[in-house]
């Protein structure tokens, strides 16, 4: 089972739903979810050929445990979002395109993570640009997919100039091997560095170039954003990890100056990583939308990856590659929620939602779990790669990038609170009154992603076992696991136990209140309110500007967006002037034009 | 009978001709293109004597493997034009036959003088073309800058031919060698100058805007494709293997062509109609190409030409079509105009997208050229413009699509409604062609090394001896 | 003030040109004899294919081109080629005027010319006819040749448009007359590809330099440029008294 | 001299498209230089006290001092060109002035491309 | 993970209840004095809590009760994890971060079912909590930060065996002195004692998230209220008081930080939330950072004295 027979195979599916949906849109979005699933499974066969080298025209692959690993997680995020497609098919302009693009740009990430030369790894990074930039056109708003495309293409061009400069310097184009001829000139190390990186920094979203992130995620199509978030943001971890393993940064920068033990350029990088945490923490808690606020979301949590794969050591390393599997499907999960809740009431403000704990149930629990994952407390997943990391960041004695990662889980406890009051608790509008509870399909991939989300929080042993065989090929120090503890140099952390415990104290406290008199039932409007008597839901549920006090505090800092714009400004006056100078109705003006490059000519000629 | 003076002389017979029967032009037309096609692609590289006198006196057809290249894309392109746009030809049937001569004369002749002939008749040819436009005023400046031009062309020719005593190119150019730079600056610059007005450099690119944003269906891809094609080609021939530039005259010849590049995408950038876009980015392109040819990178700039010239073909077809169905090409009225017409709107991004480098499309093969070229040439600061323009490009090219696929206010979810309403933008034949030509651009770009093959078929071309991208020499230790 | 400004700047311009110029040629002195290198010599001597030193008027028996006339020789038979280009540029500009300005078939009302021109006209006119006619069939003797003869024709019909105010020249028949030439100029060019190898090529006998059937198919050629010229500038000048059609 | 005299021909042909707004003048002007350059072509060709290129029964040699026929050919073609150029814009001249009624360039420019 | 542990946890969890419930109405008579007036019984707190056990109350749907549940739940198992002098009851479980993090579990429990009372009031009292926490926490994490790299351990009771042996001298608060300086004013925000505790402002927002309980909610908030001030109070206790040698040293110290605590929010104003936020940001943060710098950089206070 050749992993070229997987490209095959899926591309052939991906063409085969393309052509059902054209002829029926909801058979085809169910194709979507069969070729994903199709395609874990087959990935999953995939795990004993690892080393296996594959080719086709003209690119070249490798299967590395590192690219499995990545691509499981991108698989796993498009298979369970797939289940989403078949309810969105009314809603878009280009259906059956929809489900081809979808299709085509699970193959570039696939394609992506088991590149083994620098073209396959570009050809197949832009497919996955283009076309999700395509399907973000389908969403709400055409200006996020121009800005999508704009930053993924300042990223792209840049790291293409890195490759091709390598290449020229190393004389091969292979991944692994080209990059050791940078080891004798640290400049061109250095440049190359940063310019490599960069692809992988626009998509992650870290500050300079997190602007699409909130405007792509935010209004893409509802069913599109779990991917975007969940999977797509991982691309550029993969470029961050090839940055750290096989550019051998470390190796690379040994010579120049240090920062609290980490070479000066990977120092800076992180440094990015920790202020995109932060900006993403205050943004998030300012928005209004769901989806933009989870979007920030992936900003924060993209910083946290980056930080945890850049230390490159037995400990973050192995925190950062895990947050990376419990982020992606906890904000896939509550992706899959507010789509769900926008499915069934249309819209994903929270100041015009409420209470939809009472008519959504499995919705609310589910988005619980996710949160509880998301914001990194304990018996979910999210705990262990937080606790990993900040074991890591301790070990290195980095304060303020501990700083930063502190306010961002502080700060993720304030923003994942904020839709679970403003959408899910409080009071109930009566225009809501009629709202069902999500249909069996979307409740599949909840199920399957809170069950995830419980596995890797309380054995977290499954993906740490793949995470060590990715350290040992990458050649650091493995994480060590003694039975269901993770044994670490200032600390022991035994999930299952601290599962066990609470369940233990949760038990003690149920026993107390059973013990006790049945309580009354009362409906949410007979509540406390001294006196003044509201009768209309919606006054009595706070939702709008929750934070309010805290919003106040964090005037809106300087949004980097309008720096795109100022730029884009400047060119377009160039290009008028340009315009206005050269192309005029009068052919006076070009005679003059050749007779000023006639004396410049003379001039530079003569002298 | 692969002669390749019939490329020239048969237009040429069949325009007299028609004169003399009068009717039934297009299908003269018609029979004349197809000819020309296929006479094309018999022609092999050699030399062939006109009049029986050897070159230095006589005048010769040079057919290297570049201009076969050349000849081959040229006439294929005006096949498909005249074919896609049969209907508006009407009474410029001559003309066109005419203009297809000059064209072949142009790729084809050894001698300085013969080209400035055949320049002549195309450029007359593209006067009279871009009059059916009815802007008089953008036709007389463009008549007078290029009647300009072409003084100028003459009296570097002439200066050439008092220094080096004949006008055939190879005589020309084994002997110019031995002038001083002084003596050669003055020709030099005369035949740049004249040369860069049909290239569409800068300073004297004012004509384009005029004549090309009211170019109908035929007339457009007509001037963006085929006569810039042709202009860039005798550009490379004369820039490349004949005229020995000093290295000041190169830098300053690179400063201009970058400028053209660099305020071509500018002025992109900032246009609101369709035409004026394209128009704008071909004058970029041009410039690229230039300073790839001035640096001595041939192969990539054939690549970037044929990715060029080929998806200006489908785009201004298209743009033509915008103009006549819905009156204007500005692209915000426009929204969603490809709802209706998918397959067209199909073959439109695929074009678009081969301009702007996307991978599997030719225009990244181009790009990729490009890089490791100027890598090879040890040029640090090009590449960075170019990867910068491109990101330019990347944005008003999908800024473009974005408008003309999603109809819809911002902040509401694209619905048909929203789109312009329903018309049929191109005939049913002509979106074939144009999604057959689009498919072209796909094929030539992920088969890199049957391109590489078919372009060059072994011999460098001009005599360009950095690499290009093939696939067997990037493998590494399988 | 702007034109002040102009003045100056082309001033300072032509300066500038003309030490530009001064580099790559000499601007005062004019070198006595053609240098070797030049292509002329051959032409001089008619020795491109055969080497022959010296050609005699009257006297030296079929040499390459037996034209008396050398610029003729090189116009029609060296660099013929150039001519056919040049022939098309002159069909495709008769052909655009005619487009643009000609397609109406009603002239524009002519006043009455006075009585000198009107009598003068009827003389002159087969004077010019004759004149010209015999300078394009002199090619290759004397000076001259397809081109001047053709205007001189198209100045005659000029002289009867000028003079008689209702005089229409036959349109059609000049367009025939104009392919008709234009082809036979590329017949006998194929022929010469069929039958000598190269295009173009003077199958004929060229005879002795000087006496008038000498230089093989140069007088033919010659003949067929100048009816074709002299109709394509007569359709030139009649298109422009057209009437203006408001299409 | 004659050199001097029409290169400044082409510059006087070059100030006056520079300068005018009405066409007519511009292809005048136009024509000017045309005339200039084919001087200068055939000023290159000159040989000090050369004969002209034709044999004639005085001149019956052909190793007489002939001047250079090459550039007199080119200046043939040369001076077609101008014709062709010439009629084509007074052509154009014609249909802009019944269009837009007037000869001036800058006048159109104001409606701009409507 | 034998049976005995679960045993040795509840005892701590009983031990905890009623040393903290004896402490709290010892400072009920203490706060009364400061008020010129004696106060109630000491045992005065457990009579409340049991009365409100025993009353019947309302309930707003079964979120509401599932939160008052699990918060008490998730307080309860981050009680057992505490190190009381040396005694654990799962032995090397005491992670600072699992203590924290666990922590987090019943403040998400409580603002849950506050949040599904549907009471306005309970949410902005909620909003202000994790306002709150928000304010305290950050400076607070440094300092612990610095500690765990400093000792390059991060079990709690690991820290506090080391400050054993030097008497007061040993004391983190003392080698670290900008260090306790922020842990004691970061208590106060954790406590939600006066000068923060605009989140369970009775006048303001009528006691914020507890304002719908009562009965047996109530009698859990209490509860919660009382585990969660000892798990707080040793907290901070264990890392920078140098935790007690033996159990009865550790539960003197004990009552001293924490009656301390009392007395100095009894004449405490009270912050508006964003004030709480600014001032946590000022002084106390910038104290942290220097405590840190100086420990990472210098090495000081790590073993200064020998």
């Amino acid at each position: 089972m050749t992993f070229i027979t997987v490209l095959i195979t899926l591309l052939a599916l991906s063409v085969v739903t393309y052509l059902v949906s054209l002829i029926n849109n909801k058979l085809g979005a169910y194709f979507t979810i069969v070729t994903s699933l199709v395609t874990l499974l087959l990935l999953f066969l995939l795990k004993n050929s690892i080393g296996q080298l594959a080719s086709i025209s003209l690119f070249t692959f490798k299967l590395t445990t590192v690219g499995w690993y990545f691509s499981m997680v991108m698989v796993v995020v498009y298979f369970t979002s797939a289940f989403l497609n078949p309810f969105w098919m009314k809603k878009m302009i280009y259906p059956a395109a929809y489900n081809l693009f979808y299709l085509v740009s699970l193959i570039g990430t696939i394609g992506m993570f088991f590149a083994r030369d620098f073209i396959t790894l570009f050809i197949f990074w832009e497919t996955v640009v283009w076309t999700s930039t395509f399907i973000i056109q389908m969403g709400k708003s055409r200006k996020s997919s121009y800005v999508y495309y704009v930053v993924s293409a300042i990223g792209s061009m840049v790291t293409l100039f890195a490759m091709m400069l390598v290449y020229q310097v190393s004389g091969t184009l292979e991944i692994s091997v080209a990059f050791n001829a940078l080891t004798g000139q640290p400049v061109l190390a250095l440049i190359v560095f940063f310019t490599f990186l960069l692809a992988g920094l626009s998509k992650i979203g870290i500050f300079p170039f997190h602007v699409w992130l909130p405007m792509a995620h935010g209004s893409a199509p509802h069913t599109f954003s779990p991917v975007l978030s969940g999977g797509l943001v991982k691309m550029g971890a993969f470029i961050a990890y090839i940055s750290v393993s096989a550019f051998a940064a470390y190796e690379a920068f040994s010579s120049s100056f240090t920062i609290m033990g980490i070479p000066a350029p990977i120092y800076i990088i992180m440094v990015l990583g920790a202020i995109s945490i932060v900006v993403g923490t205050v943004m998030a808690i300012r928005q209004d939308d769901a989806k933009k606020l989870l979007a920030y979301s992936s900003v924060a949590n993209g910083g946290y990856i980056l930080i945890g794969i850049l230390l490159f050591d037995q400990l973050a390393f192995a925190g950062g590659m895990l947050h990376l599997v419990s982020h992606a499907i906890a904000s896939a999960t509550a992706f899959i929620t507010i789509a769900i809740v926008a499915h069934r009431t249309g819209t994903t403000k929270m100041s015009k939602l409420g209470g939809m704990i009472h008519k959504m149930p499995i919705t609310y629990t589910v988005y619980l779990i996710a949160i509880i994952s998301m914001a990194g407390i304990p018996p979910m997943g999210g705990f262990v790669s937080k606790w990993l990391i900040l074991q890591g960041l301790a070990d290195h004695g980095l304060l303020f990038i501990a700083a930063a990662a502190f306010f961002g889980s502080i700060g993720s406890f304030m923003y994942v609170f904020r839709p679970l009051s403003a959408v899910f608790l409080g009071q109930l509008a009566p225009k809501h009154e009629n709202v069902k509870e999500a249909s069996i399909m979307m409740q599949i991939p909840m199920y399957l992603l809170t069950i995830a989300t419980l596995l890797i929080g309380v054995f977290p042993k499954i993906i740490l076992k793949v995470i060590a065989g990715i350290q040992a090929e990458a050649g650091i120090q493995e994480i060590v696991m003694v039975g269901n503890t993770i044994v670490v140099a200032n600390g022991v952390l035994d999930t299952f136990r601290v599962f066990v415990v609470f369940g233990y104290g949760f038990l003690i406290a149920l026993v107390i209140f059973i013990l006790r008199r049945k309580s009354r039932r009362v409906t949410l409007m007979d509540t406390y309110t001294s006196a003044e008597f509201v009768h209309t839901p919606e006054l009595l549920h706070y939702s709008s500007n929750f934070y309010a006090p805290f919003e106040r505090l964090t005037k809106k800092p300087y949004p980097v967006l309008n720096l795109y714009e100022k730029v884009s400004i400047k060119i377009k006056e160039i290009g008028h002037m340009a315009e206005s100078l050269f192309s005029s109705p009068k052919p006076a003006v070009t005679i003059f034009w050749i007779i000023i490059v006639f004396a410049i000519f003379f001039l530079g000629g003569v002298l | 009978m692969n002669n390749p003076v019939l490329l020239i002389i048969i237009p040429l017979l069949l325009a007299f001709v028609s004169v003399i029967i009068k009717k039934a032009g297009k299908w003269i037309l018609l029979l004349g293109v197809l000819i020309n096609t296929v006479l094309a692609f018999f022609i092999t590289t050699g030399e062939t004597i006109i009049g029986g006198f050897l070159p230095p006196a006589g005048i010769n057809l040079v057919v290297t493997q570049f201009t076969l290249v050349g000849v081959i894309l040229i006439n294929s392109l005006m096949l498909l034009t005249i074919i896609m746009s049969i209907d508006l030809v009407g009474k410029y049937s001559v003309i066109l036959l005419t203009a297809l001569a000059g064209i072949n004369g142009m790729l084809l002749t050894g001698d300085l003088f013969n080209l400035f002939i055949f320049m002549e008749i195309t450029v007359i040819a593209a006067y009279i073309l871009s009059a059916q436009a009815k802007k008089y005023h953008h036709t007389i400046t463009y008549l007078i800058i290029g009647s300009v031009g072409s003084t100028f062309y003459l009296l570097g020719i002439i200066l050439l031919y008092h220094l080096t005593g004949s006008l055939n190119m190879a005589d020309v150019a084994a002997k110019l060698p031995l002038l001083t730079t002084k003596e050669l600056l003055v020709p030099i610059l005369l035949i740049f100058i004249g040369i860069g007005v049909e290239v569409k450099l800068l300073p004297v690119s004012g004509w384009v805007k005029g004549v090309y944003a009211h170019a109908n269906r035929l007339i457009a891809p007509l001037f963006a494709s085929i006569i810039a094609g042709t202009a860039l080609f005798v550009f490379g021939k004369l820039f490349v293997s004949v005229l020995p530039l000093s290295d000041t005259l190169t830098m300053l010849i690179l400063v201009m062509s970058v400028m053209t590049f660099v305020f071509g995408e500018f002025a992109a950038f900032k246009q609101k109609q369709v035409k004026e876009i394209l128009l704008f980015s071909s004058i970029g392109q041009a410039g690229l190409i230039t300073a790839l040819f001035i640096s001595g990178l041939v192969y990539a700039a054939v690549i970037l030409i044929i990715s060029n010239v080929v998806s200006k073909l489908i785009m201004f077809t298209i743009a033509g079509a915008f103009t006549e169905k819905y009156q204007t090409d500005n692209y915000h009225s426009l929204s969603g105009v490809f709802v209706h017409n998918k397959i067209t709107g199909i073959a439109f991004t695929i074009a678009a997208l081969s301009m702007t480098g996307i991978p599997l499309l030719i225009g990244f093969y181009a790009k990729l050229n490009i890089l490791i070229g100027f890598f090879h040439a040890g040029n640090y600061v090009l590449p960075v413009i170019v990867l910068l323009m491109t990101i330019v490009e990347g944005a008003y090219i999908i800024k473009l699509l974005l408008a003309l696929w999603a109809p819809g206010k911002e902040g509401q979810v694209s619905l048909e409604s929203f789109a312009v309403e329903k018309k049929q933008l191109l005939s049913v034949k002509n979106t074939a062609i144009c999604l057959i030509v689009a498919l072209v651009l796909i094929v030539g770009g992920t088969l890199i090394d049957t391109t590489s093959k078919i372009v060059t078929n072994g011999q460098p071309l001009l005599g360009d001896e950095s690499p290009y991208f093939i696939i067997s020499q990037s493998k590494g230790g399988e | 003030m702007k034109k002040v400004f102009i003045g100056i700047f082309i001033i300072a311009f032509t300066l500038m040109f003309l030490i530009a110029m001064s580099n790559s040629i000499s601007l005062f002195t004019y070198n006595e004899s053609l240098p070797e290198t030049n292509v002329s010599n051959d032409y001089i001597h008619k020795s491109v294919t055969k080497d022959s030193e010296e050609i005699i008027f009257n006297e030296t028996k079929d040499a390459e081109t037996g034209s008396a006339n050398i610029v003729t020789s090189i116009v029609v038979n060296y660099r013929s080629f150039d001519t056919l280009g040049e022939v098309t540029v002159l069909f495709l500009s008769a052909m655009g005027v005619m487009l643009l300005i000609g397609s109406s078939d009603l002239f524009m009302k002519r006043k009455k010319s006075g009585f000198i021109l009107r009598t003068a006209a009827k003389i002159l006119f087969p004077v010019l006819l004759v004149v010209g006619t015999y300078i394009f069939t002199h090619g290759h003797l004397g000076s001259g040749g397809g081109f001047p003869g053709g205007t001189m024709i198209a100045s005659s019909f000029l002289l009867l448009y000028l003079a008689d105010e209702k005089f229409v020249a036959k349109i059609e028949q000049f367009k025939t007359l104009l392919g008709s030439a234009g082809t036979l100029y590329i017949l006998i060019g194929l022929t010469g590809l069929l039958v000598g190898g190269y295009f173009l090529q003077n199958f004929l006998p060229t005879g002795t330099v000087g006496n008038l059937l000498s230089s093989g198919i140069i007088p033919v050629v010659y003949i067929s440029i100048g009816l074709k010229v002299g109709s394509e500038v007569t359709l030139i000048i009649s298109s422009f008294l057209k009437e203006e059609v408001t299409s | 001299m004659i050199r001097l005299a029409s290169l400044l021909l082409l510059l006087i042909g070059l100030y006056g498209v520079l300068t005018t707004k009405n066409v007519i003048k511009m292809i005048i002007s136009i024509n000017i230089m045309e005339l200039g350059v084919n001087i200068f072509i055939i000023s290159v060709g000159f040989i000090t006290n050369g004969v002209a290129p034709n044999l004639t029964e005085h001149i019956d040699s052909s190793l007489s001092n002939f001047v250079d026929p090459l550039p007199q050919a080119l200046v043939l073609t040369s001076i077609v060109i101008g014709l062709g150029i010439t009629s084509l814009g007074l052509a154009f001249a014609r249909k802009m002035n019944k269009k837009y009624g007037t000869y001036d360039l800058t006048m159109i420019g104001g409606m701009k491309d409507e | 993970m034998t049976v005995m542990n679960f045993v040795y946890g509840f005892i701590i969890l009983l031990a905890a209840f009623i040393f903290q419930t004896t402490i709290t109405g010892f400072n009920r008579k203490v706060t009364a004095r400061i008020q010129k007036r004696y106060g109630p019984r000491w045992y005065q707190q457990f009579l409340d809590i049991f009365k409100a056990l025993r009353k019947s109350s309302i309930t707003h749907g079964w979120i509401f009760d599932f939160g008052v549940i699990m918060a008490l739940g998730g307080i309860m198992a981050t009680v057992i994890f505490i190190p009381v002098a040396g005694f654990e009851a799962f032995p090397n479980m005491d992670n600072v971060y699992i203590i924290s993090y666990l922590l987090a579990i019943g403040m998400l429990g409580m603002a849950m079912s506050a949040a599904g009372s549907g009471n306005p009031w309970a949410s902005i009292g909620v909003s202000r909590a994790l306002t709150n926490m928000l304010a305290y926490d950050i400076p607070l994490m440094i300092v612990i930060f610095t500690l765990i790299f400093a000792f390059d351990t991060a079990s709690v009771s690991e820290i506090a065996a080391m400050q054993q042996g030097m008497g007061i001298l040993g004391w983190n608060a003392i080698r670290m002195p900008l260090g306790g300086i922020v842990a004691f004013i970061a208590l106060f925000g954790m406590l939600g004692k006066k000068p923060f505790d605009s989140f369970i402002a009775p006048a303001e927002i009528a006691s914020g998230p507890m304002v719908e309980y009562g009965g047996k909610h109530l009698g859990f908030m209490f509860i919660l209220h009382e585990l969660m001030t000892f798990i707080e109070v040793s907290l901070i206790l264990n890392l920078f008081f140098g935790g007690g040698s033996s159990i009865l040293v550790y539960a003197i110290k004990y009552a001293i930080l924490y009656t301390l605590v009392n007395i100095i929010s009894q004449v405490m104003p009270r912050y508006k939330i964003d004030q709480a936020v600014k001032f946590f940001y000022r002084v106390p943060l910038v104290f942290a950072i220097i405590q840190g710098l100086v420990v990472i950089f210098l090495g000081w206070g790590v073993s200064v004295w020998f």
